[in-house]
């Protein structure tokens, strides 16, 4: 089947769990804007094929949030290109659920089977490009272990059953004027939407880049950031410079130069730890999108729970719906 | 049109396919319309808050998983102020799965849902092997199984499901003690345990060292369990393991199951059970059968002639 | 150079790595070079001639296979007259594997090869579970083991290799009698007890109606029941179940046996165990590893931080 | 690895079981001639790769009995072509062990995996055309489960892991004069090899083809036999005459007429019982090749096992290596 589908719940309110750090509705208004890393997001109309809206009851209020329901669909493969020796950038053309993906959301990937090395859960993969208006997702990968392996053997005209979007993604306030994203290796596939996104919203935006000497990602996303016009640092290790408190005193500096409204990064525990810790100590916001194993990526295995804080209280999150992206408040360093 | 209608355990159910408890909560009625499922059944949940096990709880397998979530709750309290509500919008029977330490605590569990409307029937699982050291559950042993079962039958008038272990060399005395002791139907069964090590680390890949087996790779052995069970039980049997396609369904059937469950398909395709359901449908209609039910126990079991000669 | 010699009840093989009884026999010479195998384990005979189980005595599973052979045999007369001399020409032990309905006659029949030159040791398949109904091999149960490997012992002082069943619920138990009845190793372990069936024919794939499991499907049952015994017995095990490749033995070998066997993996690649003995000396060099014997109960089993929250 | 190939044994004189049922060596003299079936047998040398000769005993004799001995190799598929609706024709570039197979020996061949519905067996297959001088192995295969599903899907340049040649083909006397063949269905494939065979052996052909009316494979075999000089009689299911009694007038008629030395057949259980009444009458020689369900393909595992009668007793033989080709004299029908 191409595409799977909701179920037309016209008869329930269908409320679900669903976790929520701000108010504000998490819509993006974003322009079409080309960058190398493909296409923006398009504004996140929730779609309104009959279906009714999704509530999902977050853990401490029960505020409503419009968010698009994931569809269990398969997507028909458009390129499926080395961006060089490790990653891949995938494009797909996929249902219009899937494209109302917002920026650190996600989707579980049905990776094909090939003999005994077959993968068998899904695999994650961020959203790194979702445009309604083409009908099109895109994925950028690092090519690892069984499941990227199998995803990077897939040619244009094949078939990909993808799950999604799922989780929450980051959240912008309206009413923010400069935003710091702290950019490592493999993040950069989650956080380039976000870039796009505050771009949009006409947010000013400093990208800290700080990868392996040469990391097959960092020129091009030098480049993509700039062309949003963001003031791009790079802290590389070969030189040193991308030693933690390297970047910390880069972070500082913006702090103080630029009153940043907010701090983003994904994956890295160090980052994270540094980023909570300015963050708490300036009063700046904060959201950092977080990778575990995932089998369901629906919120009903258990198997991808961290400990979070609350009140001081320590409490259990699962990062596949109450993510993956989180406020850095809530994050244990 | 089929009638795909089964009853089990004193409960009718609109067809013989339901979710296997772990592997389905309330996100997935964003997918899936509950009501074509012949009942609901929930995540084990126990008395108190259970936190769960050390990560990583999951691991691949070919063709299959281990785990060791080890029963995180968040408790009865939020169960019968959250759950249930939640699930009272459809028409399909909700079956609470429930674990406790003891026998006791199994009834009290068992009395304090009985008093909760909106719950059709208990399933105990008496069989998690990531619980107690090294799987040492109440339904390794038949003297333990009557305990538990009878504990329960006293607490609550609701159809009681008894969830079985393939771990126990006597699944079939211990399926006869829970029916001796009052349960209306056998569930065969729970995860197989296992343990898959990281040869690189000189690591178990699971954060509880050994888990539950689930998926293709125990079918065969839970159909066998399935077919020894029917042989020697009157009340009715729910097959459960590795069931992916109406044709894995149909094995449990005609093995003598009235009704199955799917867990680890989900996982990887969250219409399975769906899909499940149109293919029985599908093979009642190809096979000339009218009611899904008369599958139960058709399996033509008469050994082969015997082989007439030596090598 | 690597050594990959190991001990195992009474003997010194070149290197762990040796074929499951019954998918091994002659006819592999014309492929493999037996001197490259750590020992030479033979199919199961029984004193008699027997015929063997009704067709079909093999079906497919996914990844895997379930048999019920049912120990076709031309009896032990032929086994010495024609079998053993075969063998002779090889300096790989050989490892006789026997079966027998009663104790005594297990006895009797240890004590026949015993007097039989080159035979370097005997395998007591107390395990197969398609000789008696439903799988009630001597290793379901402690007291039948204590009296068959007893009455083995005292008929034989040939290395004495005794193969359990994961179908018992207590094999530690079972293999601890072993050992206490004089077993000088353990072989766990024997296939795992299935049925598989046909939808549209309504019948058994087999027709024994049930099969012996073996393949990737069992490894992480065998490897978990390899490691429990370990953690039990001083005695050396042998372990089996699913071994196709190097990372597959050291699984095995971590989890706490001393040699490994393999079966199915040999009726897919006929040169599987030298692939294994390949990898396993690879595997050493890169984790700068002198003797493979040193992998043996090399795990690190200490279970994850615990989960610091409730949900 | 290309090709496993034989441990050079040089240290034990191997001695295996094997059945035989003539003491003649089984040596045919081929010439090559191309028919639209492939290349027909070369003559089986031993190939004197410096292996010692593999002896294998009979279970009643002790007669020695060259044969190639089987390996386990990787064949480079040349053409894997539809002949029509359900069979497939592949050919393969192959070991020279591959290449010295006789007709009614077989190949285990690696069905590729994928996914869930991967075939875990290895499948049997007959060999269809050998040719030593090229270095070609043919099968012909009808594709109806899993394995043969899998084989169809392989394109020229891909590989297959092939074991054999195995098991015992066929024998022909050398002074025999005139042989009959009785094929049906996919029989053809293991049978057509013994036509050239036997034309190269100067032996007279009549060949009664029974089939299902218009079978996929009747009139391509018709012309293959025919070229080979052989008196070809159809015998189809639709109009009648395909029935029993009706190739039994036929092979009256024909023994009546040219006192064949030897009937063959393949496969079907009626046609195999007709013959063996026929030969057991006339005091004609007579052989089938069997099909049984097989898992190693070299007598080790017991699951191919069939029952035979050998002075009147019955006796289990392993169709794998005591046969696939017995003597009619032996079967049970
Ligand atoms: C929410 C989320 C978003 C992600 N986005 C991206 C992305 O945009 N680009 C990208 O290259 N990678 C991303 N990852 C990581 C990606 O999921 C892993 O690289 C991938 O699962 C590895 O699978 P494999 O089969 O190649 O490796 P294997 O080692 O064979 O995987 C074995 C198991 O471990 C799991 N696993 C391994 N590494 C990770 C990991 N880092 N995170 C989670 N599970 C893992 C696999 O899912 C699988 O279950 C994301 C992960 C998460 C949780
Ligand atoms: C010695 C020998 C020679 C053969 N030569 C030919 C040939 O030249 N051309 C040809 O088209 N077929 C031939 N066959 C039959 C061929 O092996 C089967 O068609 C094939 O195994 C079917 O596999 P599958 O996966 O497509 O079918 P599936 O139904 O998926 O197979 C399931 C299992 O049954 C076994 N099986 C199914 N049918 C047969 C059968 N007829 N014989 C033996 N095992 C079977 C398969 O090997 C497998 O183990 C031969 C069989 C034997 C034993
Ligand atoms: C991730 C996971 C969580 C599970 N949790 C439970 C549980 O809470 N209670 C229970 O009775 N069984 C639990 N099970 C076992 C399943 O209900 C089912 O018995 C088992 O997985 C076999 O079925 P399957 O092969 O279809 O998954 C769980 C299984 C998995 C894989
Ligand atoms: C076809 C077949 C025949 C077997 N015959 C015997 C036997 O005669 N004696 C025995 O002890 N085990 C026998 N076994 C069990 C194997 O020795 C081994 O214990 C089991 O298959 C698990 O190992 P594997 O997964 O590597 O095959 C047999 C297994 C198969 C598949
Ligand atoms: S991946 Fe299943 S709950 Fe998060
Ligand atoms: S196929 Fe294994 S013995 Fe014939």
């Amino acid at each position: 089947m191409m595409h799977e589908g909701v179920p037309t719940a016209n008869k329930a309110l269908i409320r679900c769990l669903y976790h929520s750090e701000s108010p504000l509705m998490s819509k993006y208004l974003n322009n079409r804007q080309h960058g190398f890393w493909g296409t923006p997001f398009k504004s996140a109309t929730n779609s309104n094929r009959g279906r009714e809206m999704l509530t999902l009851r977050s853990p401490r209020d029960d505020v409503r949030i419009a968010t698009a329901t994931p569809d269990d669909g398969t997507a028909l493969i458009l390129r499926n290109e080395w961006v060089n020796g490790d990653y891949k950038h995938m494009v797909l053309k996929a249902s219009r659920a899937a494209c109302q993906a917002q920026p650190g959301q996600f989707f579980n990937l049905l990776c094909p089977a090939e003999g005994s090395m077959a993968p068998f859960f899904r695999r994650p993969m961020s959203t790194y490009g979702a445009d309604p208006h083409r009908g099109e997702v895109e994925f950028l990968y690092k090519v690892t272990g069984k499941g990227t392996l199998a995803l990077s053997q897939l040619q244009a005209g094949d078939s990909l059953d993808i799950l999604g979007p799922l989780g929450k993604g980051f959240r912008l306030q309206p009413n923010w004027q400069h935003i710091v994203i702290v950019a490592r290796g493999v993040g950069l596939a989650t956080l380039a939407p976000l870039a796009e996104a505050a771009h949009a919203h006409h947010i000013a935006m400093t990208v800290i880049l700080s990868a392996r000497s040469k990391h097959a990602l960092l020129i091009p996303s030098q480049q993509r950031f700039e062309r949003l016009g963001a003031r791009v640092l790079t802290a590389r290790d070969d030189d040193g410079t991308s030693q933690l408190d390297g970047i910390e005193r880069m972070l500082r500096e913006i702090i103080v130069q630029h009153a940043p409204d907010a701090l983003f990064t994904c994956g890295s525990k160090r980052l994270t730890a540094l980023l909570k810790r300015l963050a708490a100590e300036h009063g700046i916001a904060g959201q950092v999108a977080m990778e575990e194993q995932m089998v369901c990526g629906l919120g009903m295995c258990q198997c991808c729970t961290k400990v979070f804080e609350q009140d001081g209280k320590p409490i259990s999150r699962r990062v596949c719906v109450e993510g993956p992206v989180f406020d850095l408040s809530e994050v244990v360093a | 049109m089929i009638d795909l209608s089964v009853t089990v355990g004193g409960l009718t159910l609109k067809n013989p396919v339901m979710p296997a408890s772990g592997t389905f909560a309330e996100e997935l009625a964003l997918l899936l319309d509950f009501d074509r499922l012949g009942a609901l059944v929930t995540k084990t949940i126990t008395a108190d808050k259970r936190s769960g096990n050390p990560l990583p709880r999951v691991c691949e397998l070919p063709g299959g998983m281990m785990n060791a979530i080890g029963i995180p709750s968040k408790g009865v309290d939020d169960f019968i102020e959250h759950t249930v509500p939640f699930y009272q919008r459809f028409d399909s029977p909700l079956i609470a799965s429930i674990s406790a330490p003891s026998a006791t605590q199994f009834a009290a569990l068992a009395a304090r849902l009985s008093a909760t409307p909106g719950i059709a029937g208990i399933e105990a699982n008496i069989s998690c092997p990531n619980i107690e050291a090294h799987g040492q559950s109440f339904a390794m042993h038949t003297a333990s199984t009557a305990q538990v079962v009878s504990a329960m039958r006293a607490a609550t008038s609701l159809p009681l499901w008894v969830k079985l272990t393939p771990n126990s060399g006597e699944v079939v005395n211990v399926a006869k003690a829970a029916e001796s002791a009052g349960a209306d139907a056998i569930v065969m069964g729970n995860t197989l345990l296992g343990l898959s090590i990281d040869v690189h680390a000189r690591r178990p890949r699971l954060g509880n060292v050994m888990g539950g087996i689930s998926g293709a790779s125990i079918k065969p052995l839970m159909v066998r369990l399935t077919y020894q069970c029917a042989q020697a039980l009157d009340i009715p049997i729910i097959g459960c393991g590795g069931i992916a396609t109406a044709e894995d369904a149909i094995e449990y059937l005609l093995a003598g199951a009235s009704a199955v469950q799917v867990g680890t398909a989900t996982f990887i395709h969250p219409h399975a059970m769906q899909h499940v359901i149109q293919g029985l449908e599908a093979f009642c209609e190809q096979e000339g059968i009218a009611a899904v039910r008369t599958l139960t126990g058709g399996l033509n079991d008469a050994p082969g002639a015997l082989f007439g000669a030596t090598p």
